[in-house]
């Protein structure tokens, strides 16, 4: 009975070790997109900067 | 309250160096030897004795469920908790909410808030249990070394404050009151009719439990009581606070000046308030028994 | 001793869950992040759209 207790107690154990695994895949997925977006995101303002300073040297 | 400064200054010396500490420190030892650490027995110990400096951390951990009582688990135990540290920390850095250069205590409090599912949106501005938490850990900064058992200390312990102390710390002013009419009634008196007893520093003393007050050494005296389950120690420093500085608060007569004064208190003679502190919680809520 | 043994698979256990709960608050704090960063790309690119507009108008 003893014996049994402790293999409960494990399987109870890993269970919840691989739900945090698969938690863990959809953060990095997660991550991938944010860095993108910022990527993105610097992107466009450095190129509005650039137009910005064209514009001003036009003028 | 007329006190022997010599006899205090001998005990907090025989607490800290003589053969008195020597016993207790045994006894913890015989306690910690335990295969399953006997919660119950730590905290009456912590209660009763100051808790030796390298124990503390180990006895602070259990107390506050950071490890469980099996020693033979506080490694896997510990290095789940610091991988979940480390896991949130990772994700402040990529959302931009921490970077390089952010302080280690407001470190600590954006890993707390996200944990708890409450970062807030606009992070330069800082709420009062905010603050609460940030002197809390700066004070636990300077009590424990390691990065991972200050995080996790400081967040249970907050959590404690928060929780099981959630209904007992808004009673602390009038049991306060209580205590210091029993200790000094002229004292009181005279905080009365400056109208200063509702504009003592109350959340410095009861809800930062005194972190910002008092210097590190004495504070995590105090903090052992808080910790191992009494919250009421924390009205008997305020009441050796007041005694202590009884004359200078007499001489002052504004509720601003005694408030002011009251926050910024010398820090040389901290040591012997706690003991003074302790010995008078004893004597009016009983020594708790320990039995090893 | 059974009682032993369960009250040590508890305490393991706990800690467990704990990391893993953390890790669900990961993946909601990306969510709003992600949003948040999409919201603030449309913005910048309805922006520009504008100033292109208005530069059009004013040659």
């Amino acid at each position: 009975y003893l014996e049994d207790v402790k293999i409960q107690a494990r399987g109870q154990l890993q269970a919840v070790e691989s739900r945090y695994k698969a938690q863990k895949r959809i953060t990095q997925t997660f991550e991938l997109e944010i860095l993108d977006l910022y990527g993105r995101l610097e992107k466009d303002s450095l190129l509005k900067k650039l137009e910005d300073e064209k514009t001003e040297a036009a003028e | 309250m007329a006190e022997d400064p010599q006899r205090n200054f001998r005990s907090v010396y025989y607490e800290k160096v003589g053969f008195r500490g020597v016993e207790e420190k045994k006894s913890l030892e015989i306690l910690l030897k335990d295969d399953r650490l006997d919660i119950e027995k730590l905290c009456t110990f912590s209660q009763r004795f100051p808790l030796p400096s390298m124990y503390r951390t180990l006895v602070w951990k259990v107390l506050l469920g950071i490890i469980p009582p099996h020693h033979e688990s506080h490694a896997l135990v510990m290095k789940s908790r610091k991988e979940q540290y480390r896991d949130v920390y990772h994700a402040l850095q990529v959302i931009r909410f921490i970077k390089d250069s952010t302080p280690q205590v407001e470190i600590f409090l954006r890993v707390h808030q996200l944990e708890l599912g409450k970062l807030p949106h606009n992070p330069s501005f800082l709420l009062v249990k905010d603050e609460i938490f940030l002197a809390i850990a700066k004070a636990m900064e300077e009590m424990v070394e390691d990065t991972i058992d200050c995080y996790w200390l400081v967040s249970c312990f907050v959590n404690q404050l928060n929780n099981k102390y959630k209904d007992s710390l808004p009673q602390l002013p009038k049991i306060l009151e209580q205590y210091l009419n029993l200790e000094d009634s002229r004292l009181l008196a005279h905080l009365k009719a400056c109208s200063a007893m509702s504009k003592l520093p109350y959340n410095l003393w009861f809800k930062k439990c005194f972190a910002g007050c008092l210097p590190e050494s004495s504070l995590q005296r105090v903090w052992d009581k808080v910790i191992s389950g009494s919250c009421k120690i924390i009205v008997f420093v305020a009441v050796e606070i007041l005694l202590t500085f009884k004359m200078k608060i007499i001489a002052l007569n504004s509720a601003e000046k005694i408030t002011q004064f009251l926050e910024n208190i010398p820090q040389d003679n901290t040591d012997a308030i706690v003991s003074k502190a302790i010995d008078l919680w004893h004597k009016h809520c009983g020594t708790p028994v320990h039995s090893v």
